[in-house]
């Protein structure tokens, strides 16, 4: 595998052992989430602890490997992070895939999810990579009201 | 007699100056997406940049030089996709910018429309409302889908649709309950692009004329793989689109009978479009022109001319001929593929040489992406803007495989190779 | 600071070929025609020709090496234009087949929709029907006339029109009888392709929001040859077209502010505008995609690129000040020949560089032929697509000579050298 | 001037010397033809004699040098032909017109009139040099009847 491929190892991780999967107790918020396009879909929960700190991100869908493996990735990430510092991950997360390959992505802020930067050429995909991560966003805004 | 196979695919690549293209990464470049636009030989990218650097200036309207041969060479075009499509008229064809341009305009001629200040009122074959049907089948294009739902918001008419059977075979058992005389129009695909089955244009066409309605032919999928005689299939209208046959972008082809093209509506207003204009009212150019408003698409008609003197350069048998071996080729070959479920018909019978299909457990956008990564193949994952036939069959997308002229069985090998690795990138 | 005239005109001239070029006969070309359709740079051709050999493929939908190439270059064509006119935001811009292309997707805004089973109802600003009104002016394309003909022959609505003065200005007299309550849109030209006239928008933007009317503007003409901010301009709409730009034919762009295309129904329907598809309803994608219907114009989209580009490298400022200097020099040299009548504006004052005349007693039509048989000079003979602004004058024709950045005031003095000749050989 | 002119001096002649100008009487039938696109318009008059034989084409008109000068020509060819003739003469005719360039014009049928063929390359032009050529063979239809 050649390396500008958008197919990292570390997705290819994610995607054959998803972290956090399966939908868990207690939660503030579940949403549900599907891509029309190509008929990913998710379903995630959202537990906000003291302080704003996230509990627990828990999920289940179905997909391609870049759909699930995102997932999989933002349960790594939220975990133990208030919801600011989430919602700035999930920001530049979602600029560097509109970004359309042009954008640099931000590897202090993103961590594993700088494993994505080759999906952000394929606008097709993008939608894909973003499925968890727009639901996260939409969960935790519920959870707040 | 020649034989019909005589084609020389690798003289023909060399006419392809991409084939022979380094992918980043040094993948070579396996182009099995030709469904979704072809590849354009040097003889069509260099008709287009001879006439954008040294001849161009529009067309029609210009008195001058470069007028003249700007003209001359877009009206040559036309006269060369009539001949090519067997147009009983030049004027019958019309340049839009692609193929979904096309459906659009047909569409747009349906309505109550209010056509009296310029002399016409609606012609019965075209007045559509309430109570009145339009049908098209659950395998249609989008294009072929939604200018059809568009309409029949307007106007209040009703949307009806053929079914598929499990083979991928347009379901005729409901012809006669479908097609009746509240039809006024009924437009399908004569070669899906997911399924790669031909129709049977005559059953549905006898039925149309019993009942007095309209049959209009998406070709997209057709015209640049077959020999396609427009006047021999006796439909109304045919929309085709230049950049699946070798043509460049921006280019597409309404053919329709003249004596309807005449009763129709102008659809876009404009420049060229016009016979007089006045503030308050206009009158209209006779076709072609009538539905040409504004500067056409005047290059890209001229490289659709020089791509349809490759073909039938080539002979238009010969490269279904060809196709037809590697369609042979390939339900061979991927019949070796362990889970592989082909969507369509699995023997060479009425279909044409685009193949869909799913590898259980791994996704269709995994499919392509690995086989692009590893090893430069192109083909196209997703539901081809299908939709509704994907989710006919349950499924939200397949891998496709669709081949041309410059198409190899050591490709379709190619091919078979990496879905034998994408299975292990995935096991 | 640098001179805004420090434009080269001799360098610039070699990047355009064809000013080279050798008519039949042995005849130079002296190409006074851009507001027609301008010429192409070797950078545009080199663009076409490269991106057509070898990186062409389908946009958007593909997911596969070639795809991500076109798919990037295509987008990025859109950010080259969005930042060319100021556009606020890239999904503003929406490519069409050319400038009546967008000037009818606007109009098909309008109407009495049923957009119902998409959840859209429409939105009050696009409800017309009778009783609304349409403003546009006499000095119109007939792309600005005929889409807002058919436009109130669907609805019932009226059409109102500025007149023109005799100097060929936009007669702002009546403006608050014309734009009333009652108005839902004005549409008028940026710049007059006739009369060279820079129409002055803030008047007529001030009255059309006093009175919550929206304002399209035809740039056609205006995007070309001076420094254009959208979002400066405070208008709604812009349409504007490729080949006049140093771009490919089938390329146009209609500019709209995100929040009206947003609320705007979809225009041509078909695949790549749509979020999902049921046999029965559909959801669209959001802007830009939603007015893209189909395979849109790739190659020409980048070409335009590449226009944009070349534009700027020069600079639009530069371009402006060369026109105005070519203007000024017109003018002038034109004041000689006997009997010539300007059509439009005689100062520099609000004009661009186009000069519309009529010689007494000699038919435009055999002034442009005299002149390019004779001399080479390809001017442009006729109405223009403007009748109504020369039945407004009085004369069924007139004759235009419009200039761009590669013009010379010796060509220029060619042309006056051109008209004493025409005048003997019908003296 | 080069040798490709749609300006044969032939063309010239006839319009700046027009043959047969002015409306006569005694006539069959009087049509009045325009050329909406630009404005050139014509007034012909047919008188149709014994044996179907042409007396007298006469006309009145405006536009540029081509619709003016076919117009004189048509009046010369017509002359003294029959109707018959005449009409496979405007059939000749327009099929030049029409050929963009592209069609051989047969002389000895179009006499003069292979003058025009230049015309032909020039689709706008076509409509000049055919306007008083229909409105002839409108008139002569309306004649008959
Ligand atoms: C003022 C104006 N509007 C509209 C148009 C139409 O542009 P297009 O022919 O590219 O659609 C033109 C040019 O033809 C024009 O000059
Ligand atoms: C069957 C069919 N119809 C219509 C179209 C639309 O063609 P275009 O995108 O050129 O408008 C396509 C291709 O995309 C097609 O495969």
């Amino acid at each position: 595998m050649i390396g500008e491929s958008m197919y990292q190892e570390l997705i290819l991780e994610h995607y054959k052992h998803p972290q956090g999967r399966g939908l868990r107790e207690p939660y503030d918020a579940e949403v549900h989430h599907v891509n029309p396009t190509c008929g990913d879909e998710i379903t995630l929960r959202v537990k906000v602890g003291d302080a704003g700190r996230i509990e627990d991100v828990s999920y289940d869908g179905q997909g391609c490997s870049i759909s699930q493996a995102a997932a999989s990735v933002l349960h790594e990430l939220t975990a133990g992070s208030t919801v600011e510092e989430t919602l700035s991950v999930v920001d530049e997360f979602t600029r560097l895939m509109q970004g359309r390959g042009q954008v640099e992505a931000d590897e202090e802020i993103l961590g594993d999810a700088v494993a994505f930067a080759g999906v952000a050429k394929f606008p097709a995909r993008v939608k894909c990579a973003l499925l968890s991560w727009m639901a996260y966003k939409d969960a935790v805004v519920r959870s707040a009201s | 007699m020649t034989h019909p196979t005589s084609l020389d695919v690798e003289r023909i690549r060399k006419d392809f100056p991409v084939l022979s293209r380094e992918l980043p990464g040094g993948r070579p470049l396996i182009y099995l997406d030709s469904g979704n636009s072809s590849q354009k030989p040097t003889p069509v990218v260099e008709t287009v940049r001879e006439h954008l650097a040294m001849h161009y200036s529009n067309v029609g309207r210009a008195m001058h030089a470069l007028g003249a041969e700007s003209t001359e060479a877009y009206e040559s075009a036309r006269d060369k996709v009539a001949a090519f499509i067997g147009a009983p008229s030049r004027d019958e064809v019309i340049f839009t910018k692609n193929a979904s341009e096309a459906l659009n305009l047909v569409a747009h001629a349906f309505g109550p429309h209010l056509w009296g200040s310029s002399g016409e009122g609606t012609d019965p074959r075209f007045a559509l409302g309430p109570g009145d049907e339009i049908v098209i089948s659950e395998m249609e294009h989008h294009s072929n889908i939604v200018p059809w739902q568009l309409l029949v918001q307007r106007t209040g008419a009703t949307l009806k649709w053929f079914g598929v059977t499990d083979e991928g075979r347009l379901d005729l058992s409901t012809l006669d309950e479908l097609v009746t005389e509240r039809t006024k129009i009924v437009s399908i695909a004569h070669q899906s692009n997911v399924l790669g089955t031909v129709n049977p244009v005559a059953d549905v066409l006898r039925r149309a004329r019993e009942v007095g309605a309209l049959v209009m032919l998406d070709a997209s999928q057709s015209v640049p793989h077959h020999p396609v005689d427009v006047a021999g299939l006796g439909v109304d209208f045919v929309a085709f689109t230049g950049h699946k046959m070798l043509g460049p972008s921006g280019i597409g082809v309404l053919w329709g009978r003249g004596e309807l093209l005449e009763a129709m509506p102008p659809f876009l207003g404009g420049g060229e479009m016009i016979e007089a204009v006045w503030m308050d009212h206009s009158t209209y150019a006779p076709i072609p022109h009538k539905f040409e408003a504004g500067t056409p698409p005047i290059v890209e008609a001229i490289g659709l001319g020089a791509a349809v003197d490759y073909l039938q350069g080539i002979g238009m048998d010969a490269v279904e001929a060809h196709e037809r071996e590697l369609t042979a080729y390939a339900l061979e070959a991927l019949r070796e593929v362990p889970t592989l479920r082909l969507i369509g018909p699995e023997t060479l019978d009425r279909r044409g040489a685009t193949l869909s299909f799913t590898l259980e457990g791994i996704h269709p956008h995994d499919v392509g992406q690995i086989l692009d990564d590893s090893f430069g193949i192109a083909v196209r994952v997703g539901h081809h803007c299908a939709r509704p036939l994907h989710l006919r069959f349950g499924i939200p997308a397949t891998t496709r495989a669709s081949f041309y002229l410059y198409n190899t069985t050591g490709e379709i090998d190619a091919l078979v190779r990496g879905l034998h690795h994408v299975q292990k990138v995935f096991a």
